[in-house]
């Protein structure tokens, strides 16, 4: 029970992600700061800014629904802080592991997404609105190419648990090699899940000032930065365990710092990657998944099956 | 027209996409732009009628303040009519130095706006790239004039400062340096699949409604019209220099920002041939303090398009009337025409397409009683205190930290 | 030929190149000679003709009589628009124009200077 | 097409306007046209005559109770051509521009705003370029216009 509570809130719970969703957040404007000949922030700016939200008035608009409006994002906080708990990250085992945990994983991952939705939805201001319809609408276009390429790389581990994933590919590094369409695929999506350019289109300032976090201000907000933070954590260590996975079956600490070395790598080509491209428009977007992306992904999943009955065991 | 069953959004007076203070109402099905209007105004300063109350001397620096960006437009096209009612002849130097500046800002301008419309579409990191390379002319503007906007080197007669030939040298290193950036811009203008997805076929204004609505500047030339003032008009030293009318038919966005980046290449040639034949001589005529009665229209062309100010003297030291034409007054009215079935999201790039300067578009009138003044603004003192008390209210006591931030300053 | 990601070996470079941008107040890079800063006011050289009064966009300057021959300019830093027309305008060179640029006061009448024979730049208090 | 030409040709279609065209100098002719037949001078110059683009519209207040307006047209960007009409400021009123040139518009606007020149057969519109509570019958251009006394509470 102690246990438990320990994993859940300090490691690899709350304040294990808290920390590492600040380095995180440092880490990837920092690096794209650089890539854009920049500066960059100091260390402690994610901190600061935490902190100074956090003390700021909230303002609630008089036509928002206040419970959503306050709820969801304490929803998308918890939902992505769970996560964290089916992905290995110091060693093969994860601190609770199930065999279809994967898909817990990605559902939980999704939820954020929900409650921005709704949350933006309850602001009730236009910019929100579209803001709340857009990112719904991008969700359905990059969601099905992720879940294929996760699906994929899980069937040619023949397991539905994050765990027993890690486990094999760490036995079997070879195979690592086979997913590396589907990697690639992921990454991509990875960007629209995090909202972020190409795909930032739901809360493209130029058009709707802050998309569905319109409204939001102070503490709230501070709660929305920290879930994207996390999801952030979260979603670059579910694909260093499905797409990444070496070095896990070391010892414990050595174990810890390749994850943290594999989470480092999914970050700072997340921020390069947004460094590239121009936003694209919703049509773009959607053509794009649909058209290439989930094509490529699809055939990542055949090429694994028949990589499943070629290949020996 | 709005239609009542649409999402209407207002972009603006406040609004991440306009750097200006410009109310649009969009009307919206889905992603789609079903109408759109514009209300302008919100910048109103009421410049024109204070130049009736300044003289020329003082009414110049106020002109140069319209805009920050285009000042120079405006500073030369004022100092061109009054020159032309006082009939003073400008030395050659003068012109020369005028033409330089001019062409610096509008690098500056162009470089300017490619970052912003990097930042319209989400290209941050181009924003980025080119206002670091638009330092390089901006430096060179400081060192030329005293200051990095409203430069100031205009005067009635002539120019305030000379160029010297360790000037010239530096103006020709910054040159070959912008050309080189300048060059990559236009090999990724041409080749970066995203920011082409983006730009194509975006705010359509064909060649008969170009005309039709009186486009000028870069608006029009994208849209095949042929209109350069610096050609047809010639002002300053243009006519003795060589450049070509940089126009394309692409009649879209894209077609705007290929233009702007050939006037860039342009810009470059100009500000050479200007550093090679430039006349030694006085750069200053003197300038009676009254001038004699008459009127004068004067075009100039502005990064923006064509400026125009219509002045009329009445042979005391202040003008009777000083009419600004800014060219976006005269682009805005496309807008409307580029919205059309487009998405929401091309509205940004739409409307940063015409490099909007709306604070060039509305001046004039401001309320001048003293009384009323002290009546509606409330003293930044009153502000701090009212701040003060309500955060004392709430626990917080802001007025010992409020000793410390002092004392910290004056250190500094 | 068009392909996504052109700029991609720029920003590969960058990130090994020292960054363009300065850490403000810690670093400062300064404005080049001829910059028109705060104003310096030689009182022993004015004849009081108060022909920059005249000129001033911004009612800005105001020349004062301190005594025989002597004068004393008050220049309001929250008014001036450093144009630099008072210096083309004086007779005498008076006024010159110098590079400070960072005048920001928190208490606006700070703003408010005074400027003799005592001290041309910088009065104290 | 020289400038001496456009006087020529528009002196000789319009008696009336015999010595009223100036050529202030190259690609500057200014013609006064009188108020009644202002809209047939206007509309040969932009139908007949090719000056298609209307550059600005300025109003000016002369003094002595009198108004101008001055129409900038242009031709290929290349010869202004400055019609100017006076009106009474008892009673000032033009007819719009619009149907020929629509980006008459919101100069129009400006002279509506600005010195109280009414604008016959305008669209409505938004105004421009004041405020929308801006109060009736104040004309900031007006040469005896100093200002809003503000109300005493």
């Amino acid at each position: 029970m102690l246990k438990a509570f320990f994993h859940i809130l300090i490691f690899p719970g709350l304040l294990f992600l808290f920390v590492f969703g600040f380095f995180a957040e440092y880490a990837d404007r920092k690096l794209y700061a650089r890539f854009q000949n920049r500066i960059g922030p100091p260390w402690f700016q994610p901190l600061a800014d935490f902190i100074k939200l956090i003390a700021k008035e909230e303002i609630i608009p008089e036509e928002a629904d206040v419970k959503f409006f306050k709820l969801m994002p304490v929803l998308a906080l918890a939902a992505s802080s769970v996560a964290i708990l089916y992905i290995p990250i110091w060693g093969e085992q994860a601190v609770f592991s199930f065999n279809g945990d994967v898909i817990v994983v990605l559902y939980l991952l999704t939820i954020p997404t929900f409650a921005y939705f709704l949350g933006g939805w309850y602001s009730r201001s236009v910019y929100s609105m579209i803001g709340a319809v857009r990112s719904l609408t991008q969700l359905f276009a990059y969601e099905v190419p992720l879940f294929l390429c996760i699906l994929a790389s899980a069937m040619l581990a023949d397991t539905w648990s994050l765990s027993g994933m890690v486990r094999f590919y760490s036995q079997h590094i070879g195979y690592w090699f086979c997913n590396i369409i589907g990697f690639g695929v992921a990454l991509i999506c990875l960007l629209g899940k995090l909202e972020k350019v190409p795909f930032d289109i739901p809360e493209a300032e130029t058009e709707i000032v802050a998309g569905s976090f319109t409204e939001y201000n102070g503490r709230l907000l501070a709660f929305i930065r920290m879930s994207f933070n996390i999801e952030t954590v979260a979603g670059a260590s579910l694909l260093a365990a499905v797409f990444l996975p070496f070095g896990l079956n070391l010892p414990p600490a050595a174990a810890f710092l390749c994850y943290l070395i594999q989470v480092f790598l999914i970050i700072a080509s997340i921020s390069f990657l947004r460094a590239l491209f121009a936003r694209l428009r919703l049509d773009q977007m959607i053509n794009l998944c649909w058209k290439y992306l989930a094509p490529l992904a699809f055939l990542q999943v055949l090429f694994n099956l028949t990589l499943k009955v070629v290949l020996p065991r | 027209m709005h239609e009542s069953g649409d999402v209407k959004i207002p972009i603006g007076p406040q609004h991440p996409a306009l750097k200006e203070p410009e109310s649009f109402l969009i009307s919206l099905r889905g992603e789609k732009i079903t109408a759109s209007s514009v209300r302008l105004g919100y910048n109103h300063r009421g410049i024109e009628k204070a130049c009736e109350e300044r003289t020329y001397t003082q009414g110049l620096y106020l002109i140069e303040r319209i805009c920050g960006i285009c000042s120079h437009s405006h500073s030369t096209c004022f100092v061109q009519a009054v020159e032309e009612i006082a009939g003073l002849e400008v030395p050659a130097r003068a012109k020369y130095i005028r033409t330089l500046i001019a062409e610096l800002e509008r690098m500056h301008s162009h470089l300017l706006w490619l970052g912003v419309a990097g930042h319209e579409i989400g290209f941050d990191t181009l924003l980025m790239y080119t206002w670091r390379d638009r330092e390089v002319v901006m430096d060179l503007l400081a060192a030329l004039t005293g200051n990095r906007v409203n430069y100031g080197i205009n005067t009635i007669g002539g120019v305030r400062r000379d160029i010297s030939s360790k000037q010239k040298e530096e103006i020709l290193r910054a040159m070959d340096i912008l050309e080189d950036r300048t060059k990559y811009y236009i090999d990724l203008a041409k080749g970066e699949a995203t920011l082409i997805k983006r730009l194509q076929g975006v705010g359509i204004l064909s060649h008969e409604d170009a005309k039709k609505l009186d486009a000028v500047g870069p608006t029009a030339r994208a849209s095949g019209i042929e209109r350069d003032v610096r050609k047809d008009d010639p002002y300053a030293a243009y006519a003795e220099l060589d450049f070509k009318v940089v126009s394309v038919n692409n009649c879209d966005v894209y077609g705007r920002t290929l233009v702007r980046l050939g006037e860039l290449m342009e810009s470059f040639n100009l500000a050479r041939q200007v550093v090679r034949k430039i006349p030694e001589g006085p750069i200053l005529a003197k300038p009676p303090r009254k001038i004699p009665a008459g009127e004068v229209v004067s075009r100039y062309e502005a990064p923006r398009g064509e400026d125009l100010h219509y002045v009329r003297s009445n042979g005391t030291e202040k003008p009777d009337r000083v009419k600004v034409r800014a060219p976006t007054l005269a682009n805005i009215q496309s807008v409307s025409k580029m919205l059309e079935d487009r998405y929401l999201a091309d509205m940004p790039i739409v409307i940063a397409a015409i490099d909007p300067c709306f604070s060039c578009t509305d001046r004039l009138v401001a309320l001048r009683d003293a009384e009323s003044e002290k009546k509606n603004t409330v003293a930044w003192e009153t502000v701090r205190l009212k701040g003060i008390e309500w955060h004392k209210n709430r626990g917080t006591d802001f007025t010992s930290l409020n000793k410390k931030l002092t004392r910290l300053f004056q250190h500094a | 030929m068009s392909r996504p990601g052109k700029i991609a070996r720029l920003l590969m470079q960058s990130i090994f190149k020292k960054p363009a941008t300065l850490n403000y107040p810690a670093q400062k890079s300064g404005m080049p000679e001829g910059f028109r800063g705060k104003l310096k006011f030689n009182a022993l050289m004015c004849i009081g003709c108060k022909m920059c009064m005249r000129d001033c966009p911004s009612g800005a300057i105001e020349i004062r009589k301190i005594g025989e021959k002597q004068f004393e300019a008050e220049i309001n830093l929250a008014k001036c628009i450093y144009c630099g027309q008072c210096v083309d305008s004086c007779l005498k060179k008076a006024l010159e124009i110098t590079a400070e640029f960072e005048l920001a006061k928190l208490d606006p009448a700070q703003l408010k200077v005074i400027l003799n024979a005592g001290n041309t730049e910088n009065p104290k208090g | 097409m020289n400038e001496e030409k456009i006087r020529q040709e528009l002196e000789d279609k319009f008696s009336y306007l015999k010595d009223a065209v100036n050529i202030k100098r190259k690609g500057r002719i200014f013609a006064h046209v009188p108020l009644g037949e202002f809209n047939t001078v206007f509309a040969y110059a932009v139908e007949k005559m090719g000056f298609l683009a209307l550059s600005a519209i300025t109003g000016l207040d002369r003094g002595d109770g009198v108004f101008e307006v001055i129409y900038h047209l242009n031709k290929e960007g290349r010869v202004l051509l400055n019609l100017s009409v006076m009106l009474n400021k008892g009673n000032p009123e033009v007819n719009t521009v619009t149907s020929y040139c629509p980006s008459a518009d919101i100069y129009e606007r400006e002279l509506m705003d600005l010195l109280g020149i009414k604008v016959n057969g305008l669209a409505p519109g938004h105004r421009y370029p004041l405020t929308d509570d801006w109060p009736q019958g104040e004309y900031p251009l007006r040469k005896d216009w100093k200002g809003i006394i503000p109300n005493k509470k």
